[in-house]
Formats: C-alpha cells, structure tokens, sequence
C-alpha cells in the first residue's frame, strides 16, 4: 500500500511544470516533491498563508514556519507571507495553476468527494472547497479501489461532495484518466496494468486515449 | 483608559473573559493562537463559550487545551481533525460544530471585521455544507450567502506591538490573526516585544492600533510538534 | 463670511479629546487642527491609507505622503500606512471615534445631505456615506443660512441625502444643536446670537437645552 | 514568458491595450496612479475604453490625462471633483459615470479580485446611489447587494518589485493599489525599483507576485502639486 502511494506520487510529479504555482493536498500529494525533477521549479502555495515554501530546515525548525498541515519548512527566495483572506484569494481566483488533491472517490463528471465519510470522522472540508473550485487545473490522487476492491472511480458519488465537476485529472497506481465535458478517459496505464484491469476496477465508464487499445 | 499605552497584564485582563461569551480566536493548526491568553482563558473558568477560529488545535497546542475541558459549547471552524478530542465531543452532542470552508470562514470573519454584512459565494454549492445557508439569485444566477462573523472577544498572537496596538507578524503565525483583530468588540493582542510608538516601520505594521484594545507580554510560546507529542 | 468658516472650526476644535482616533472631512473641518489646544493629542484618520498624520512638511512635501484631500502631511510616531480597504474597514467597523464633516443640509432626524446639489456640480460621493455610517459620532459643520439667507437646518432635506440619521451634533457660526431620538435642541448660543436670532434663521423646530432660556 | 522573470519594457506591454477594454487603475487623486504606464494608454490610441477607479484624478495628473482625451466610455468611481473636465463629460454624455461609495467602490474591486461573487451592506440604503442596485433580505432585514468588479487590465503603481512581481508599496501612494493588483486579468505593475528574487523582506510583501504579470520600470512621476498647477 505504501508503494502505491509512492507511485502514484511519483507520476503525479511529471504534472509539475516550471513556472507554476501549485497546491498540494495532505496525503498523497504530499509526497510530490520528493519526486520533483531538481530542474522543476515551481512555487509552492500553503494556505496558511505563504507562497514559495522549500524543504523542512535539517534542524531546529521554526515553530512560526509551517506549511498548513503543520509541519516545517523554509521559504524560497521570492517567497512571501499573507494573511488567510490573501491566501484563498489567490486560490479562488485562479492564481493558483495545479491543486493536486487527496480524493475518497470522483465521479465520471469530474465531481470530488474528499472530506467527510458520512458515519466516520469528520474532520472538517479544509480548504479543499475552495481549491477545487478556484484552482486553474486540479488533479486529485488515490488508490484505484477500496481497501475492500470497491472502486473510488464511479458514475455517481455515493460519498457528499467536495465540488462538482473540478477534476480535470485522476492519478491511482493502476491508471491516469482525463475528465472533460465528455466525461472520462482513460489516458495512460501504469506498468504492469492492461485496459481489462482497468476495466474491472473502474465503476464508470470510460473511453479510450487514442494512444491506447483495448 | 490610555489609548496611546494598551499595554496591560493579565489581572486586567482576565475580567474581560465571561460565561456565554463569543471568543474569536487566531492561529491555524495552533501556530499564531497566543498560549498565555489561552492559559488565562482556562484560569478564568468561564464556560459556555461560543469559539469562532481556523481549527480545534492539537488537544495540547492552541485553543485544543480549551476545548478538551468541555467549556466550549459551540465552535465554527474549518476542521478539528488535529484535535480528535473535539471530534468525539462533536459525536457526543457536547460540542456543536458549524463546518465552514477555510477561505470563506475567514472571509466571513473579515466580513463583520470591516462592517459589511455578509457576502455571495458559490463555494460549497450543491454540497452538505450549503444546508440551511440562503440562497440569493442575481441576474438569474444562485450563490450562497455567507453570513458574517463578530464576537464578545478576540484574541491574536503577533511578534511586535508598540504601545497604540500597532501589530508585526511573524512568518506563517500571521495567518487569520490580522482578521480576527478586526473582528471582535474587544481584542487583546499576546506579543512577543512590546515597543514604543515610533519604533515600528508604519510600512510594516499590518494590523493598525486602531483595533487593538490590549496588549500583554506572552508568556513564551512552549511549543511541541506533533512528531514530539505522539504516543504520549 | 471667511470668519463664520473659522469661528466653526475654533468651536469644534473643543469636540477632540486626547485619544479619539479622528477623520475630518474637506472644507470647514479641514482648519480644525490649527484650533486644537497642544495638549490634545488625537490620531487622525485619511481614507486613502493613513491612521496618524501630522502637519505638512515646511518643505519639499513627498508626493507619497497626502492626506485624502490630496495636500501634503507628514506622519507622527505610531502611524501607520495601509490599503484602502483596511482604512474602509476602520470606518465601517466604528473604529473611528470621531468624524466631522461639512454639511450642505441637516434635518431634524440627523440625516445629512453633503455630496450633491441636482443640476449643478457633482463631484461624487467619496467616503462620506461610510462614515456618517460607520463613525461612532458623526458631527456636521456648516454656515447656518446659504448665501440668500435660506436655513439649512430643515425638517425635511431638500437635497438627496448622504445617509440617514446620523448626525449627532451641528455646529454653525451661530449656535450648536444637538440630535437624538427626540430631535433636535439647541445646545449653545455662539456668541452674539440670541435665540430668537436661531428662530429666526432655523427651519426645523427645536427644544431648548436646559442651560438656555428664551 | 517567464514566470520568474516578469520585467517587461513598453513594447512588450503596448499591445496589451485594446479597445473597449475595461481598465482597472490604481491611485487615489493621482497619487499612486503609474504616470508612465498612463502615458502608454495615450501612446496605444485605444479608445471606447472602460475605466474603474477611485477617481478621475486632476486634468494634468493621473489617470485625468486619458480621461481628457475622450476615449473613455464609462467610469466607476467614488469621485470625480479633482477633474472638472471629468465633470463636463459627464454632463455632456460624453462619460457615463457610476459613482460608488468610496469604501464600498474598494470592496467591489476587492470581491472580484480575490473570486467572491458581491457582498450585502447598508452603506447607501435610502439614498440616490442605491437606485438600480438588488435589495437582499436576510432574516428580515434589507441589504443593498454590490456586485465584483473585475477588468481586462489592471495598471499599478509600486516603490519596489522583485523579478517575481512581489510588490512593496511607498507611504500613501500604497491607497486601492493592492486591490486593483487582484482585480484583472492582465495586471501590470510600474515600479521605482525592481530588485532580485530574495531581496525582498518576505514579511513586507504586500502583494504577491502571483497577482502580478508584468513589472516595468517608472520613467519617473514628475510629480506636480495642485498649487502649482492653479491658473494654468
């Protein structure tokens, strides 16, 4: 389980292009820049209120220089401090290029659902509304299928939503799909996965890149 | 009361604490809420309080060490996952929990802090947390309206006030604390250095002393990361 | 009719009181800080960004540093600079103790007519609507009668108003009124004028303050 | 382009101007409008231009300059006293203007800029401002609803810029700045200085350089006082 988050966190770091300002969600994406290509440079956003966030400090991290999951980092040239209202302004208003976001389940359309399993914890939505509606692109990361094989890629949500119609992009470690208005496609496979994998795994329906046969 | 010396120590401030107070907290994850107010907060043994802030802490960081006393009746935040304390008080029925988006509840904090009322949004439409919030149309289109938020109290941790109130930051501990200033009746601002007035850049304050009541010296800060506090 | 616009401003100089955080308007109002008694020592609020000016530079005024009427000020120790809409919010939020404005009209209620005269110039409204709003005491400065001699203390405005009962004083070259939930009441007789003379020169009725008499 | 580097010179930025654009500008009575991106606007020849402002500026400084020319269709702004050109445009047809209270005018900006859809206040309730402008009730009480504003364009005037197009600001030449750098699509800031990534103190940014496009240098303010100005 834990190799395919770090699959799928290594994939999902090919996303990541020069220039961009990006937003990663706890979780998964997490774990992106332990696979960003040294030549990559993006900026980080953290809704705490920083843009431009480097690794943690190898020692004595700063109590008052957090990323918004709570933990350390350090801060880039040309990066800046902002209040909450700045932060998610920027994200609302598409200042932010690529959110990539932990998700429970997206549907065929594009909705998420990624912050309440209803019956479960509910630890609160976060910033994960307003990321997913304001961010130019968002890409949402998981594990193809439930613990129990019940797949998270479906036709309907049967968890509350996030948002509807914002993912642009699903990565697991079976498979990249790309959601538009037509709905879902499957895009890519990862190694060691067929279209017939993919198949028996996936709830919705799916066409085909045309880089791919059956 | 001088307005040019807020400067005060906790026996002035501890009055301003009450039962059923509304108590408008900074800080996010615990990093930028004031630790010595919060002890205060405790000290005072007021309950019943209605708290409005980011998040419920770390059960022992920030306004977390509150509300695992059960002296909260209310909170709106963003979430309370850090804290599982307040989850359990949530499933408990002991602690109402109000679930707003992160960027919207700081809007809507800023909203009473400025004195606008309210705002349109179509963030969190179409989902659980657009129940019971009106709905406005305009030219044909529905938004969500955001209710804005004020309280009794405020209370904000800063790295430098002069004596006016005037408020320097420090790195992400800024966070919500320049809203929730603006946005209580009264606001005691915790800080790490208390100047005189002419002693901060005007360029560099981001809170103007024109919303400060008081100012204390913190206590120090004690700070514990999660990675130190886990299986303890 | 240059002394009525100084005998004003001399008298409400005495409304200033060490501490208050203070916006004064454009015209009249504007003179008032060459009445104030050095020992008080209030902080003055302009709308375009300032909380704590002082007086114009004797020379070489900055460019950068005016006040909301576009003349040179300087800054005292405890200023601050900030956006506009931070200024707006200490306005609207009552964190302005004070806020003395000229007037063209004020009825008996308290609302205040001072940005518009149909038909003739109209320069625009600027922050006089938030801050007969949002000051926690509003007063109005005005000579008492126009030009042709026409009161402008009226029961009903005739001009479209600023905003609504919210004037709390008037002070005039002639007299100070009050204003409540009642009404209005004459509160002081400036010096020379009697109260048959106010009567004479007031549309609006008003009650005697106890301190006077016919 | 790169995101790293924004400086531009005025060829660059020229074609950015287009006819009927809606154009966002900073300043508050010329002070902090950038007098040479102003002159750019001249120099484009666009016209049928839509302008939102605080104000007209004066005839000789600010955005006034443009305004004289005749080749704005609207304005939005919170006054146009300083400009009496302004004024007779307006009553000649020539303008159409749309005043806004001043602060309200800010938050219009601000809403559009930071993606929330128009906010609820009684600032103008009952008077000539509040004509054409929804009534919202929320539980039993009326509001004036104030839509966003946003632009195609947005110009601004800053002391500093890194390459990145974190902007720091110069005493009260800051005004609506920050603001209308959220508001457009397109934003360009005209700077006194432009320093490298880094040089800035990161706790005195006060606008992102994520908000920003592109970052030319000032040909300077040639700054001139009202005084000096009567009876010319």
């Amino acid at each position: 389980m834990g190799d395919a988050r770090q699959i799928i966190a290594n994939r999902a770091a090919q996303e990541l292009e020069t220039g961009m300002t990006v937003n990663l969600g706890i979780g998964i994406p997490s774990l992106i820049p332990n696979y960003l290509d040294p030549s990559t440079r993006v900026f980080f956003h953290s809704e705490n209120g920083l843009l431009g966030f480097g690794p943690a400090p190898k020692v004595n991290p700063d109590w008052a220089l957090s990323n918004a999951a709570g933990y350390p980092v350090s801060i880039v040239k040309g990066g800046s401090y902002f209040d909450s209202t700045t932060s998610f302004g920027m994200i609302r208003s598409g200042r932010i290029d690529l959110a990539i976001l932990g998700s429970l389940q997206v549907s065929c359309n594009g909705d998420l659902a990624n912050w309440i399993v209803p019956g479960k914890r509910v630890p609160g939505v976060g910033g994960a509304m307003e990321l997913a509606y304001g961010a130019k692109r968002l890409i949402a990361l998981m594990q193809h299928c439930e613990k129990n094989g019940q797949p998270k890629i479906v036709t309907t949500s049967t968890l509350p939503l996030t948002a509807t119609r914002c993912v642009r992009r699903i990565i697991t470690e079976m498979a990249v799909f790309d959601i538009d208005e037509n709905g879902l496609t499957l895009a890519e496979l990862m190694p060691g996965f067929t279209v017939a994998d993919i198949r028996n795994h996936t709830e919705a329906d799916f066409a085909l890149s045309d880089k791919l046969n059956e | 009361m001088d307005r040019f010396n807020k400067v005060a120590d906790y026996a002035i401030i501890k009055p301003l604490f009450f039962d059923g107070m509304t108590l408008l907290f900074g800080g996010f994850g615990g990093v930028g809420t004031p630790p010595t107010l919060v002890d205060c907060l405790i000290e005072s043994g007021v309950k019943d309080v209605h708290l409005i802030g980011n998040d419920a802490g770390f059960p022992w960081i920030g306004i977390g060490k509150f509300v695992c006393l059960k002296r909260a009746v209310s909170l709106i935040a963003s979430h309370i996952g850090s804290n599982p304390i307040a989850g359990e008080l949530m499933h408990d029925g002991a602690l109402k929990v109000e679930f707003s988006p992160q960027g919207i509840l700081n809007e809507r904090v800023r909203s009473g802090g400025v004195g606008l009322n309210g705002f349109l949004t179509e963030i969190g439409k179409g989902t659980l947390l657009a129940e019971n919030k009106p709905l406005v149309t305009i030219q044909g289109k529905e938004y969500l309206y955001e209710s804005p938020l004020t309280g009794d109290l405020g209370i904000v941790y800063a790295k430098k006030a002069d004596t006016f109130g005037n408020l320097v930051f420090d790195k992400t501990a800024r966070n919500n604390n320049p809203l929730i200033a603006m946005a209580a009746k009264t606001t005691i601002a915790e800080v790490e250095e208390i100047v005189d007035m002419g002693e901060l850049d005007p360029e560099e304050i981001i809170v103007p002393g024109a919303y400060i009541n008081y100012v204390v010296p913190t206590r120090g800060i004690n700070w514990k990361w999660i990675w130190e506090m886990q299986g303890k």
